[in-house]
């Protein structure tokens, strides 16, 4: 029983191809159920940027495009570090994987901080919602309801890197005890998958949040 | 020798661990099915209580038992427990998490841990509805419609709304596990089109609420911010719009009506073969009809909102939608009723629950028709027809064939026999209690009277009553099984492997099953589903 | 004790009829689907009822034109009660040109109505016979919704939008008025009567009331006290647009978009007088009415504003002429299609 | 096709950078409506991208493909259906007599 594939090897499955299997399937059956929850906020989102498209024009207009291009960019650049280190767990390089998954985890938390710092930025301008919120001008109320869903849609997602964050804290510490191997590496492929998914949201949040107030 | 095959056999899951720990912490999903049914049956006894409490009321056309607002949270209690703790985890919940891995010859679901999980995520949210309830109710309907949830009513909406929001993860969970555990963990040789039509029906039901709960999750959640921080999501004083949550919630929430029903019909597709010892009649139209139904049941929740202030065009295309799929529900009904022709019928007691259940979710489903029509439903809509057409298919349909699947599979899940005579009196009870109490409702709602009224006109009163006398004795109905099940869990007959007979992969093994389901993982060589005819030897049939 | 039993609603505008016949065919046709599919139900469960502990049924496992035949005669049916419905329905949601509107306002719990005429009602409504009312309904708070049972006809009245219904009382009487949609407490309390009255008698309760004239002429009162009249002239080159001639006709805003000056419109200028601003006038300018003006005065100022002109259609409101003089008689200036005056409203068609 | 390598990754990665530069340059064309389909058209490209290539969506098996699809297809219902009752709103004027 040395064969830390057979150990890995759970009791109700018959080999280690259908767990795996099993695994990749499950973990995007989850994902889809991510995009129906993220949907509702885009469908939202879409039906009041549709009755207000003056509205929420001005209020992207007050994102900095500055920050969030960068942004974008960094958690591009955390997928492929991500990918990477999905490729080095294939073949078993499990300091390099180790590496890898530390820069990730780096490159996320910048992307948090810099998120933060944005949050930050809205406050003191008085464009976060609910009672910190003060503007004039005749589409108040529904610059308002952009910033609503701003801070809803991207908060849910950082929320998603937060936990993906601490999923990639827990592949660290199975890799230091030795129990992730070329053999054996499907967590890290199932959580590689979450923090692409992650990605893709962020690719769609910056499309819709940042982009529409750019051009006068 | 022969004393320790003896105990082997002997050795099921219920006795191979003992103590309330080896429950708690139990990864078999046969517990986790019996955990499930201990809570769904706690959440329905308190529904049915809520229920109850709002019949009595309605005796008089005045308030003489509770205050209106006590009323409105009497139904809104009865109506999230039992949709969210009784409807949707009921049959998925106990007989879905039994015999899923036992049809398709798996030891297990895909996910066990998670399985586990999801009935402590379940209960969590049970805990904070009841919470919710406790500290004083909550007062908005089930439906949370806006803005009166999110800006006028006084009670504890976030407290429900983050409840449900927890249970529906529960349903998540136990949807993808059962997903993945169809997809590949069946027996070898179990292919698709042999598989039982619980299956299909599990199946689609479990896309359904794979795609729709994350919506209801983020639509509870955008009603609980803008509750707590006051900002406009909803409101349409500052540009947000009610009619858009009315969308979301029903874009969850019909489908959701799907997800109550189709696991009743997965039970139903298999009492009615077993006990006419005839192959279901038209297999694939039935497999693909629950696909349809999972498919089209998305198109058509703008039905909720004819004369909500939806678009006169939109209300035309899930007009349109809604008819689509009343059919695969018809095909349904029409293949059930010829699976019995000539067969050999039974009239042991699940037999009699799904004769039930095919009446009632006829007469259900006809409704629905009437509620599709444009133009009636303009009339009918937010009345008590709409109350009665739904619990025609949720109480009629759903618990029928709940009690029809309990009593089908309860030799499997115990070991014994249930009394077949009292089993055949109270479903004979349920029968009648039911359509008096629901059918009096349809002639209400055309007459007019609007759903959740704590007080009405005293012309309506008559049809009130009847219904209220029919209330008590479906009570009984349902009190009854109780007593007689848990009473025959230590004292009825033993039922040996397979007492009805059944060819269904579950019946292969001992009742009650070994943890591991199988001795010997099964190997599916016949080439049909449902085939008596070529198990005709194993079964003594001839 | 049980007073008016009764398993047929009554019957008393002019939908109930078609309604009523829809209804009823549906329920013959299900009645015999649903008789027949139990009755073949008892048949097999009682002529094959099991014989022997060992019988075997039956191995047939499907018939195919059978199946189609249940697949296909069911959707064609299905298609022709959904045509029957939608026709149905595009009748009961579009008004007739020559309704009389009548306002409705929604609060917890209670149903505030005005005619045009101003009479105000609470928890009633009067209405001829025999003509179509249109029903001009808001709500001050939750969502509530306009059922009259006797009439077929049912209608959310939502906050902070215009909902309407119509229908044409063809028998004399008292019927139910319900509020349908769960508003809270005593939503079981927002009930009313409608009260059908032959045209005579409706003209002698027109009279009886209304101390304070047209609901247009209170609307011009409001007009003055909240200030309106101070830039809104007549005849100006100012920075207020005139409001003459405006009721229905396409208004061309600074965004290049026309709109239709609906109630809608002239009720969100009040909200939010900086949005859809007309084409040559600035933003910054008309102050904001939110929590000053009430769900019935807007409905009141409306009312002033369409006496305003243009009418449509042939139908001649009685509140015709009541039109406060200060502010010019509305008569003869600009017919549709015509541009206003002062360059307010460019119209296009 | 066999499984991505490092290259892949890396060459997939640089693309993802050279969208994001031009959908952002885009935005600040004013091209009215059309923008906003341009700026969604290649952000949906990006996604493809990364679900196809990092998370091996192009790879897998015919089982995975499915659920992505389906996913996306029950979104795109319900945006469809939803906006179907926004964009006919007004089509039944709102008469006035």
């Amino acid at each position: 029983m040395s064969d830390p594939v057979a150990l890995e090897l759970r009791e109700h499955f018959a080999t280690v191809e259908q767990q795996r299997g099993t695994a990749d399937t499950g973990m995007w059956v989850f994902l889809m159920t991510e995009l129906m929850m993220f949907g509702g906020l885009f469908v939202a989102y879409t039906v009041y940027r549709f009755n207000h498209p003056q509205a929420f024009a001005e209020g992207s207009a007050s994102m900095d495009i500055m920050l969030g291009s960068v942004n974008s960019a960094i958690l591009l650049t955390s997928s492929l570090t991500m990918g990477f280190a999905e490729l080095s767990a294939k073949l078993g390089r499990q300091r390099l994987l180790g590496i890898l998954l530390l820069v990730t985890i780096l490159i996320g938390l910048a992307f948090l901080g810099i998120k933060f710092t944005e949050y930050v930025e809205h406050y003191q301008q008085h464009e976060a919602p609910g009672v910190w919120f003060n503007r004039s001008g005749p589409h108040a109320p529904a610059v308002q309801m952009f910033f609503v869903f701003y801070f809803i849609m991207t908060g849910l997602h950082a929320v998603h890197m937060i936990i993906g964050i601490f999923l990639i804290l827990g592949l660290i510490s199975r890799n230091m005890i030795g129990s992730l191997s070329a053999a054996y590496h499907t967590p890290v492929s199932i959580v590689g998958l979450y923090w692409h998914f992650v990605d893709i949201v962020w690719i769609f949040l910056y499309a819709i949040f940042y982009l529409p107030g750019l051009h006068k | 020798m022969i004393e320790a095959v003896a105990e082997k056999l002997e050795k099921n899951y219920l006795n191979e661990k003992q103590g309330l720990l080896s429950w708690l912490l139990s990864t078999d999903h046969k517990r986790i099915g019996i955990l499930y049914t201990f809570s769904i049956t706690c959440f329905f006894f308190l529904g049915g209580f809520f229920a109850l409490l709002m019949r009595l009321e309605l005796l008089s056309p005045r308030n003489w038992l509770v205050s209106a607002g006590t009323y409105n949270k009497l139904f809104t209690m009865h109506g999230i427990i039992m949709v969210w703790f009784f409807l949707i985890p009921s049959i998925p919940g106990t007989l879905g998490n039994f015999l899923i891995p036992m049809m398709v010859g798996a030891k297990d679901v895909a996910f066990p841990k998670l399985n586990l999980l999801s009935w402590y995520i379940f209960m969590l949210g049970g805990t904070v509805t009841v919470y919710a309830l406790i500290r004083g109710g909550v007062d908005t309907g089930w439906t949370f419609y806006t803005p009166f949830s999110t800006s006028y009513s006084t009670t504890y909406v976030v407290a429900a709304a983050v409840g449900v929001f927890i249970a529906g993860f529960s349903t998540i969970l136990t949807a993808l596990n059962f997903v993945v555990t169809i997809h590949r963990m069946r027996a070898p040789g179990l292919t698709w089109f042999k598989l039982p039509v619980f299956i299909w029906s599990m199946y689609a039901n479990s896309l359904v609420l794979i795609l729709n709960t994350p919506v209801l999750a983020i639509t509870l959640v955008m009603i609980a911010v803008e509750r707590i921080a006051k900002v406009g999501i909803f409101d349409p004083a500052l540009g947000g719009d009610p009619v858009l949550f009315q969308h979301m919630f029903w874009f969850y929430s019909h489908p959701a009506v799907y997800t109550m029903v189709l696991p009743g019909m997965a039970v139903i597709s298999e009492i009615i073969p077993v006990f006419s010892r005839k192959p279901l009649f038209g297999y694939k139209a039935v497999a693909f009809s629950s696909v349809a139904i999972a498919v089209l049941g998305f198109l058509v929740w703008g039905h909720h909102m004819f004369v909500a202030g939806e678009s006169v065009y939109s209300a035309l295309t899930f007009s349109f939608f809604s008819y689509c799929v009343a059919v695969p529900s018809a095909i349904k009904v029409f293949n059930w009723t010829a699976t019995m022709h000539k067969g050999s019928i039974s009239w042991d007691t699940p037999m009699l629950y799904a004769i039930g259940f095919i009446g009632l979710f006829t007469i259900g489903g006809m409704t629905g028709l009437f509620l599709a029509a444009l133009g009636l439903d303009v009339h009918v809509h937010d009345t008590y027809f709409v109350i009665a057409h739904f619990h025609y298919i949720m109480v009629g349909g759903t618990v029928m064939a709940f009690l029809g699947g309990v009593h089908y599979w309860w030799p499997k899940i115990s070991g014994k026999m249930y009394p077949e005579g009292l089993a055949r009196l109270s479903a004979l009870i349920v029968f009648l209690g039911f359509n008096l109490t629901f059918f009096p409702q349809f002639v209400l709602g055309f007459l007019g009277m609007p759903r959740r009224y704590a007080a009405y006109p005293e012309e309506f009163q008559m049809l009130h009553v009847l219904s209220t006398a029919g209330a008590t004795i479906l009570g009984v109905g349902y009190v009854l099984p109780l007593c007689y099940l848990l009473w025959s869990w230590n004292h009825g007959r033993d039922a040996g492997p397979n007492p009805w007979r059944a060819p269904g992969l579950e019946w292969k093994s001992t009742s009650p099953p070994p943890t591991h389901n199988f001795e010997v993982t099964p190997v599916v060589t016949s080439k049909l589903p449902y085939d008596f005819e070529a198990m005709k030897e194993e079964l003594e049939l001839v | 004790m049980i007073t008016n039993f009764r398993l047929w609603p009554e019957s008393a505008s002019s939908m109930s009829g078609p309604v009523d016949l829809f209804f009823v065919i549906m329920l013959i046709l299900c009645t015999a689907v649903s008789v027949a599919i139990a009755v073949f139900l008892i048949y097999c469960a009682i002529h094959y009822h099991r014989k022997r502990e060992n019988e075997l049924g039956s191995q047939e496992r499907y018939n195919i034109p059978v199946e189609a035949a249940w697949t296909i005669i069911p959707f064609v049916l299905f298609i022709g009660m959904f045509i029957w419905g939608a026709k149905l329905y595009f009748a009961i949601e579009r008004p007739p040109d020559n309704a009389i509107t009548v306002y409705a306002v929604g609060k917890q719990w209670m149903w505030k109505i005005q005619h045009p005429e101003g009479q105000r009602e609470i928890n009633e409504l009067h209405i001829p016979v025999g003509r179509p009312v249109k029903m001009v309904m808001t709500s001050e708070d939750v969502i509530h919704d306009f059922f009259v049972p006797a009439f077929r006809t049912k209608q959310d009245v939502l906050p902070d939008r215009y909902t309407t219904t119509w229908f044409e009382a063809t028998k004399p009487g008292k019927y139910h008025l319900f509020c349908s949609q769960y508003c809270g407490t005593k939503h079981s309390g927002m009930i009313g009567w409608v009260y059908a009255m032959s045209p005579a008698d409706y003209q002698n309760w027109l009279t009886q009331g209304a101390p304070e004239g047209s609901l247009a002429s209170t609307g011009g009162k409001y007009f003055h006290q909240f200030g309106c009249a101070n830039c809104h002239h007549f005849n100006s080159q100012g920075r207020c647009p005139d409001l003459r001639n405006l009721y229905m006709r396409p208004v061309l805003l600074t965004t290049g978009k026309t709109i239709i000056a609906d109630d809608s419109y002239i009720r969100e200028k009040l909200h939010n007088p900086d949005a859809q601003v007309p084409w040559g006038f600035s933003s910054g300018v008309m102050p904001n009415f939110t929590g000053v003006v009430s769900e019935e005065q807007i409905l009141a100022l409306i009312s002033f504003i369409k006496a305003l002109g243009p009418q449509p259609g042939t139908q001649q409101p009685s509140s015709s002429g009541t039109a406060p003089t200060e502010y010019g008689t509305q008569k003869g200036i600009g017919g549709p299609g015509v541009t206003s005056n002062a360059g307010s409203q460019v119209e296009k068609r | 096709m066999s499984a991505p390598t490092w290259k892949t990754y890396l060459f997939t990665y640089l693309g993802l950078l050279g969208l994001l530069l031009v959908n952002t340059l885009i935005a600040f064309l004013n091209l009215g409506g059309f923008g906003t389909v341009i700026e969604i058209g290649l952000a949906t490209i990006m996604a493809c991208l990364v679900a196809g290539v990092l998370m091996h969506g192009f790879y897998q098996m015919r089982l995975i493909q499915i659920i992505i699809a389906g996913g996306v297809i029950w979104f795109l219902i319900m945006m469809s259906l939803t906006m179907n009752d926004y964009f006919t709103r007004g089509w039944l004027p709102f008469h006035e007599g």
